[in-house]
């Protein structure tokens, strides 16, 4: 219709309105469309009724890991994304390309020969990342870029911090411990004292005091053991074995590893951290379950209206963070049935408390001691 | 052969098996008449053919393995060409890799000379970077030049200081310098994860690690595109420094010499204790200076993982380079490109990770062994 | 802080000091043997990350502890067997020859563990059982009892046996014993392997013994831990032991002081035994007994 | 007894650059001592290594009792029952006697040091020498060391055994010990290769003497129809004069005196025990001594390496005692160490690094740290023309050197400085007459210069050819001087063997 184009608007002014009334829809039509496909014109104009879905069909993620992706704050992500592909949002066939084993150091040349790839829509990882995001996301406007954590600063524009508050589970898993402790005394087995790591810590043993009062058990110590790595499960092994040694009797892994020194003492029980890790070990009570869902569904969003209205990337320049069990940014594991009947059930009232509204767990992010 | 054994007393069930023909590896080269025999002179070319031999082997096994995953080693080799040496970024990139690699190379192929076993380029590289970050710390306002010569100063002298924790073990007590600088290098990062943890840690984020440099202090890049930096000039240069030390200096001479000969040294009046101590302090700050180059040139803020295994690679690559600066400067930039090209190829074709590390662990095998290969030569004999 | 005294303190760090101290003592146990032939083998990270994963591939098919622990030093052999070929046979500078083997170590066994574990998220993390401990009133692995009876074995093997006389000879002049028709390579061969399986079996403490877990850095240092401990221990086995409990020891009391009430910068804790190592090695003052062409390779009629 | 044992039949072995066996063709009988005579390099120890399985010949054929001998290893030699004392000892010293001889011997895969010990000691009695079998053989002297050697060998119960110059290191009497024990393995039936290339010992011990000069055999004759300038003559290729002219010495000033030190036994080095001792200007001091008595202590205390606990060193009459090597050195010192590899060179240097040594931070080699090639270079030259040192370069690798050419290099460059003091130990050990005559030579021209020469040695013969005074070192002190005109072997050997402890006075 190009070479009738001119002839139209030289027609207008002589010819009546009969032409231009044709022309009307496809000229209004025109601007907002630019960015989709012509189909999606037609689509509007035949079929208005039923959608046919429309702009991509695909959605490639990539996801480096400075470790393994047994690691569970990876393998939470990991299982969120699959839920999130599962419902296939916008109609989209999501795939997780998964790269282990990335340094900081590497970060950046990583991150940008990905993109370089050309091959992924949105490519996220740690905090530990963000300065790598920093130096790259600007040479890469079309790709979103994300980094998951506590850690680090904010990039804006195309580079997103997403992050997740585990401490409300944790809370409701310290009601278990402070419950079930024999000797009031209790202990968490971290990484570093970061505030991602001292938050659920922190709640845990808020948790177990509330109930210790309750129940009038008394005093609760509690001692965390830094293990200063993101994963030596021999060594966190250790130390949950030094804090069994020391009377402790409930054992909060922020860590893998104490576990399996937990199975060899008898009356000392664990709790899982990130992943619902019940099935891990039989000692296992509960754990406090991250769900990175709604946090990497608004990357999905972003990049969605991004790509098909071509609205711009805006992260905003503090985290994207889901504090609570009530946005879905965390959630208490399964319980194990050792946990007697009417403990579960305090665990459930203080449940539906916090999901209520009507309890509100503090989050202290300061290292213990 | 086999009834000479039994000839031998029954009192004594040992045969002698000192020979090669029982040793796996030259009962290959050794049927009949042919001898193996070390050549008195190897020829350039006796290397180039045993390492292309060496490489071709590489290749096999690297393509058996992709085969094994049920990918195309055709794929994965372009992609591992692409990502060393491909395009222009991905060679610079590769001479970014090499930078660090160039100056631990050197750290290490200066103390070997010496015949000190320096085993702690990590540690020392990191007490470059805590040193660099000090001066920061405390005179970040000084004007760009000045405060560049200081951190650069600092760098190398905390290099120097920590490697000489273990020269002053070994002048002062013969303490054995391996166990000590392996031993230092887990203690740096203690110290460091401490000092990240408390008076460095930067405010405004909860990780270990300090705040982000003024973009003053970044190292300037040599092309836009890239993020090769003028460390790499820095560790060019130190190569020919360390050639001219060893090869026109009385001390570089006095370091080939305990290196070659301690006893003989002491003899001949020269300070072993004296010459070690130096030796140490180049090299810990040859890798403090690659700490230097790291920070300010790439990360511009200090983290615990700011460097994986840098100075241990420095060693490897030393030792491929038969301690040769020259030759250091060689192997850095090929292990970059094997580096580079090995991530590329992950995840262009989707090989794991893991499947990097043993194409960087068996090329390094092969090459090693043609280089002793290279050595010897097979002749008919009778 | 009189809390950290108390009697249940006291004996969970001795039993952590044992549990800590095993797969050090293997492996330093191994390397000792190796180096007394001569040849320095940098590669136990790699080796014990082999061992570890071989070791829990195997438990984790077979669902035997043993299987596992025969698995686990195989897969130390094979990689100490390569390091026999480079630096007996091929006589490559060791050092070099050791570290390249870390990286190649390191690199085979995470390849194969993802190439048989493709794992997905939380789901589906291979574990197994943990080795379980021998008697009631030992209640760590039994893999402990094995590391120190493995002491006395090999100090009778090395100054005891004929092979173990030979074996150090060769470690201290290999001219010497070829002249007299001793085989070098053999014993270097022999000497190298059994490192590798002691290795081995030290990495599969880690995830036999311990977590009932497999990942690529499950050694995370422990390997040059070891090697420091044999230089410790001035290549004598009763010193090996006591340097392996020694850091075992510090290990333990830094983690139990972190369970305490007592408050210390915890890096400085963590670094306490490396400096302690140093510092009880400089005042180790007895003459060394370091294997005289340690790292030398031996060509026969060359000069 | 003229049945042929071992037979070699035009065995040839090449070297890079070498041809150290060239067609050698000899006939070893039953029952005899048959000496291998020759130059360094001629090929003597090659051709042991040969007969020994160390090497295989490139050509050739070695045929033992009639059957061809296929050798691939030392071990497949000794299992034929050829034995073989190296000229580079063979031991591991950190390890006690026994186990010394254990090595590769046990019958049982046990360790029974006992039994072990039990044969040694009747060894021991059976040839009286004084040794503790569980002594670490690194403590003791190098003399010792060689009784060890051949107790290793023979405890094989061998029936051929070759000795690689086994008399370097031995006293008059330790000769005449080990002549006698050889002569009597032989009538008890054991044929014995001696290689040497001392014209003395093939006259006095062998039946019949193989001369071998650059690898090839220049002829087998019986020792009893040769005169020992005949076999001199084979051996060199000219006439070789034994005597040296050299006229009267008039000393002047002490230059050395060393005023009762003590030094610890440091690392099995020996020690002194209040050693005193002069040395003038213009003379030369033969220091007698079995080894392992302090000279290799005195040495060290000379040049600086060790300090002395007690005692004085003046040297130009400069208390040296404290002083550091290089400062000693400064003070016009040279010396020549015994061991010319393991103490006087850097064998992986080129030659002309090595003609430096010690001067390398002096003018003009070196100037503000930095060294000067072209200094060094003429240097170099200069001195690889005045000292006839073969070597293709002056950037050759030291490490292809031949022994008398090391020595030559480390000659040159101590002498080059023309010192006032030169402290010469061993300092013709392993080399060849030739080689040898060039040295002693080069030592008297230093003693005409002026220069004061303290010079250690445990040849007699050249003590006595080139000393004014003798003075005899045991166990750590002088006990006993004398001048060659006075002293004669007997005496002197059994002072060496300390006969006599009486305390000499200072000279
Ligand atoms: N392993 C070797 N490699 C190269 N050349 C060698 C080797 N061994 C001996 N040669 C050379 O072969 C020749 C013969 O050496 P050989 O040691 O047999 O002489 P020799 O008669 O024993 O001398 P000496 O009296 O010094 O012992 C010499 O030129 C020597 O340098
Ligand atoms: N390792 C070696 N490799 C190659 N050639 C060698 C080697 N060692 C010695 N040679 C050759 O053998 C020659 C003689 O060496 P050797 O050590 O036997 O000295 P020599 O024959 O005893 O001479 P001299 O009489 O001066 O001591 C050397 O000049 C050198 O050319
Ligand atoms: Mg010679
Ligand atoms: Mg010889």
């Amino acid at each position: 219709g190009g070479d009738d184009e001119p002839a139209a608007t030289t027609a207008a002014p002589t010819t009546t309105a009969a032409p231009t009334t044709t022309a009307a829809p496809t000229t209004t039509a025109a601007p907002t469309t630019t960015a989709a496909a012509p189909a999606t014109t037609e689509a509007e104009m035949t079929e208005p009724m039923d959608e046919e879905p429309m702009g991509p069909t695909e959605l490639d993620v990539a996801m480096i890991m400075l470790g393994t992706k047994e690691e569970g704050w990876y393998a939470t992500f990991i299982d969120s994304v699959h839920r999130v592909a599962d419902e296939a949002p916008y109609g989209l066939t999501i795939t997780l390309e998964q790269i282990e084993e990335i340094s900081y150091a590497d970060g950046e040349r990583v991150i940008r020969d990905l993109a370089q790839t050309g091959e992924y829509e949105i490519i996220v990882g740690h905090s530990t990342y963000s300065d790598a995001v920093a130096a790259v996301k600007d040479d890469f406007p079309d790709i979103l870029f994300a980094f998951s954590g506590s850690g680090n600063e904010p990039t804006g524009g195309n580079g997103y911090w997403i992050d997740v508050f585990i401490h409300e589970p944790a809370y409701l898993a310290g009601i278990i411990a402070g419950a079930m402790t024999q000797t009031n005394h209790i202990s968490g087995v971290a990484a570093f004292p970061f505030p991602n790591v001292n938050g659920p810590l922190h709640a845990f043993i808020d948790g177990a005091r509330f109930v210790a009062t309750q129940l009038g058990k008394g005093e609760i110590t509690f001692d965390v053991a830094y293990i200063e790595s993101w994963f030596d499960p021999a060594t966190a092994q250790e130390a949950a074995a030094a804090q069994i040694a020391a009377g402790s009797d409930m054992i909060y892994a922020e860590r893998f590893g104490p576990f399996s020194a937990i199975e060899e003492a008898d009356g000392v029980f664990g709790f899982g951290h990130f992943t619902d890790q019940l099935g891990l070990s039989p000692v296992v009570l509960t754990s406090a379950v991250a769900r990175w869902d709604a946090a990497f569904m608004d990357l999905v969003d972003a990049w969605y209206a991004y790509t098909t209205e071509g609205v711009a990337y805006d992260a905003p320049m503090e985290r994207i963070v889901y504090t609570s069990m009530v946005d879905g940014g965390s959630s208490l594991g399964e319980i194990s049935d050792l946990v007697p009947a009417d403990v579960q059930d305090g665990v459930a009232q203080a449940e539906a408390a916090i999901l209520g509204g009507l309890l509100r767990v503090e989050l202290k992010t300061d290292p213990i001691e | 052969m086999a009834d000479q054994v039994t000839d031998r007393a029954p009192s004594d069930p040992q045969p002698p098996d000192g020979d090669r023909r029982r040793d796996p590896l030259s009962m290959l080269f050794q049927p009949g008449a042919w001898r193996i025999e070390k050549r008195l002179v190897v020829r350039p070319w006796h290397e180039f053919v045993t390492l292309v031999a060496a490489l071709v082997a590489a290749v096999a096994i690297i393509a058996g393995l992709v085969l094994v995953i049920g990918k195309s080693p055709a794929d994965s080799f372009a992609a591992l060409y692409n990502g060393a040496f491909g395009t222009r970024e991905s060679t610079l990139e590769t001479l970014v890799q090499a930078t660090p690699l160039i100056l631990t190379g050197l750290a290490a192929a200066i103390a070997f000379r010496a015949g000190i076993w320096n085993i702690g380029g990590e540690g020392q590289f990191f007490a470059g970077v805590m040193g660099t970050w000090f001066v920061y710390d405390l005179w970040g306002g000084l004007p760009a030049p000045l405060l560049f010569v200081l951190m650069f100063i600092s760098a190398a002298v905390a290099g120097a200081a920590w490697a000489s924790v273990a020269s002053g073990l070994l002048v002062r007590y013969g303490t054995n310098e391996i166990l000590t600088t392996v031993m230092l290098n887990f203690v740096i990062l203690y110290i460091l994860s401490y000092l990240l943890a408390g008076p460095w840690q930067s405010p405004d984020t909860f990780y270990y690690q300090t705040q982000r440099m003024a973009d003053t202090t970044y190292l300037p890049r040599f092309f836009s595109v890239s993020r090769l930096h003028w460390g790499f000039a820095i560790a060019l240069l130190a190569a020919l420094v360390v050639y001219w030390l060893i090869r026109r200096t009385t001390l570089g001479y006095e370091i080939r010499g305990i290196g070659s000969n301690v006893v003989a040294s002491r003899y001949k009046g020269i300070r072993v204790g004296t010459v070690t101590l130096a030796t140490m302090a180049i090299s810990g700050a040859l890798a403090g200076i690659a700490g230097f180059g790291e920070l300010l040139g790439l990360h511009h803020r200090v983290q615990l993982d700011i460097a994986e295994g840098i100075g241990f690679t420095g060693i490897i690559i030393a030792l491929v380079a038969r301690l040769h600066p020259l030759g250091v400067i060689v192997a850095a930039i090929l292990f970059g490109a094997l580096v580079n090209g090995s991530t590329a190829m992950q995840y262009e074709t989707g090989i794991p990770k893991a499947l990097v590390f043993v194409i960087e662990g068996t090329t390094l095998a092969l090459v090693l062994i043609a280089a002793i290969v290279s050595r010897y030569r097979i002749r008919k004999t009778g | 802080m009189e809390e950290f005294f108390t009697s249940a303190v006291i004996v969970g760090i001795f039993w952590a000091t044992l549990r800590i101290a095993t797969p050090l003592l293997l492996a330093a146990l191994g390397e000792l043997v190796c180096e007394s032939s001569g040849i320095l083998n940098l590669s136990l990270e790699g080796t014990m990350t082999m061992g570890a994963f071989a070791g829990f591939y195997v438990a984790n098919e077979t669902g035997s502890t043993v299987a596992g622990l025969v698995a686990a030093g195989l897969g130390g052999a094979f990689l100490s067997l390569i390091m026999a070929l480079m630096t007996v046979t091929a006589k490559v500078n060791q050092v070099v020859a050791g570290l390249a083997l870390n990286i190649l170590g390191l690199g085979l066994a995470f390849f194969w563990y993802r190439s048989i574990y493709e794992a997905e998220g939380s789901i589906d993390i291979p574990t197994v059982e943990t080795m379980a401990a021998p008697w009631e009133f030992f209640p760590i692995p039994w893999l402990t009892i094995l590391a120190l009876v493995m002491v006395p074995v090999v100090w009778v093997f090395l100054y005891r046996t004929k092979y173990g006389l030979e074996l150090r000879s060769v470690g201290h002049n290999p001219e010497a014993c070829d002249m007299r028709g001793v085989g070098i390579i053999s014993r270097q061969y022999v000497a190298v392997v059994f490192g590798g399986v002691m290795a081995g079996l030290a990495g599969s403490f880690l995830s036999l013994g311990s977590t009932g877990l497999f990942f690529p850095d499950i050694i995370s240092g422990r390997g040059w831990i070891a090697l420091a401990i044999v230089i410790f221990g001035n290549w004598r086995a009763t010193w090996v032991l006591v340097g392996s409990l020694l850091f075992g020891f510090l290990e333990a009391t830094q983690l139990a002081l972190q369970a305490s009430d007592v408050d210390l910068p915890y890096q400085l804790l963590l670094a306490l035994p490396f400096v302690l190592t140093i510092v009880a090695l400089v005042f180790n003052r007895s003459r060394s007994n370091v294997p005289l062409s340690l790292t030398i390779p031996y060509h026969r009629g060359e000069r | 007894m003229t049945e042929t044992i071992l037979a070699v039949d035009r065995v040839t072995k090449r070297f890079p650059g070498v041809i150290a066996n060239d067609a050698v063709t000899v006939d070893i009988r039953r029952g005899e001592i048959h000496c291998v005579l020759g130059e360094n390099g001629a090929g003597k120890t090659t051709l042991a290594d040969v007969l020994y399985g160390v090497y295989r010949p490139d050509e050739g054929t070695v045929t033992l009792n009639g059957e061809p001998l296929e050798l691939q290893t030392p071990g497949d030699a000794i299992a034929a029952g050829i034995g073989m004392v190296h000229q580079h000892f063979e031991l591991v010293p950190p390890m006690s006697v026994v186990e010394n001889v254990v090595i590769g011997t046990s019958a049982s895969q046990w360790l029974d040091l006992s039994e072990v010990r039990g044969r040694l000691n009747e060894f021991f009695r059976n040839y009286d020498v004084e040794i503790d079998p569980d002594a670490e053989v690194g403590r003791l002297s190098v003399g010792e060391q060689q009784w060890v050697e051949i107790f290793k060998t023979l405890y094989f119960g061998v029936e051929v055994l070759i000795l690689d110059e086994p008399t370097a290191v031995l006293t008059p009497q330790g000769v005449q010990e080990l002549f006698r024990i050889l002569r009597r393995m032989r009538d008890e039936g054991l044929t014995i290769i001696l290689i040497t290339h001392k014209l003395k010992e093939v006259m006095e011990l062998s039946d019949r003497v193989t001369v071998l000069r650059l690898g090839k055999v220049v002829g087998t004759v019986n020792t009893a129809d040769v005169q020992m300038r005949d076999l001199a003559q084979m051996m060199v290729g000219r006439e070789v004069l034994f005597q040296f002219d050299k006229e009267r010495s008039d000393p002047g000033e002490p230059v050395l005196e060393v005023d009762g030190i003590h030094l610890p036994s440091v690392t099995g080095r020996g020690s002194l025990k209040g050693l005193s001792l002069t040395v003038r200007a213009g003379e030369v001091v033969g220091l007698a001594g079995v080894s392992g008595n302090g000279q290799n202590a005195l040495f060290d205390a000379l040049v600086g390496v060790e300090k002395p606990s007690s005692g004085g060193i003046r040297i130009g009459g400069v208390d040296t005692a404290e002083l550091s090597a290089n400062r000693i050195a400064q003070l016009g010192v040279a010396s020549v160490p015994a061991d010319r590899i393991a103490q006087g060179l850097l064998m992986d240097f080129k030659v002309k690094e090595n003609l430096v040594l010690g001067r390398h931070r002096s003018n003009p080699f070196s100037r503000g740290g930095l060294l000067n090639r072209g200094a060094i270079d003429g240097f170099a030259n200069k001195s690889i023309e005045g000292f006839d040192i073969r070597t293709p370069s002056a950037s050759q690798s030291t490490r292809t050197l031949s022994g008398g050419n090391l020595q030559k290099v480390i000659m040159a460059r101590e002498l080059s400085g023309e010192p006032k003091l030169l402290v010469a130990h061993q300092p013709t050990r392993g080399l060849d007459i030739s080689a040898s005559e060039y040295v002693r030579r080069r030592l008297l021209e230093e003693r005409d210069r002026g220069a004061a020469v303290l010079l250690m040695s445990e040849d007699l013969d050249e003590i006595f050819q080139l000393s004014d005074r003798i003075a005899v070192i045991y166990d750590g002190r002088i006990v006993s001087k004398t001048t060659p005109e006075q002293a004669d072997l007997e005496s002197l050997g059994l002072s060496m063997a300390g006969a006599d402890t009486v305390e000499a006075g200072s000279a």
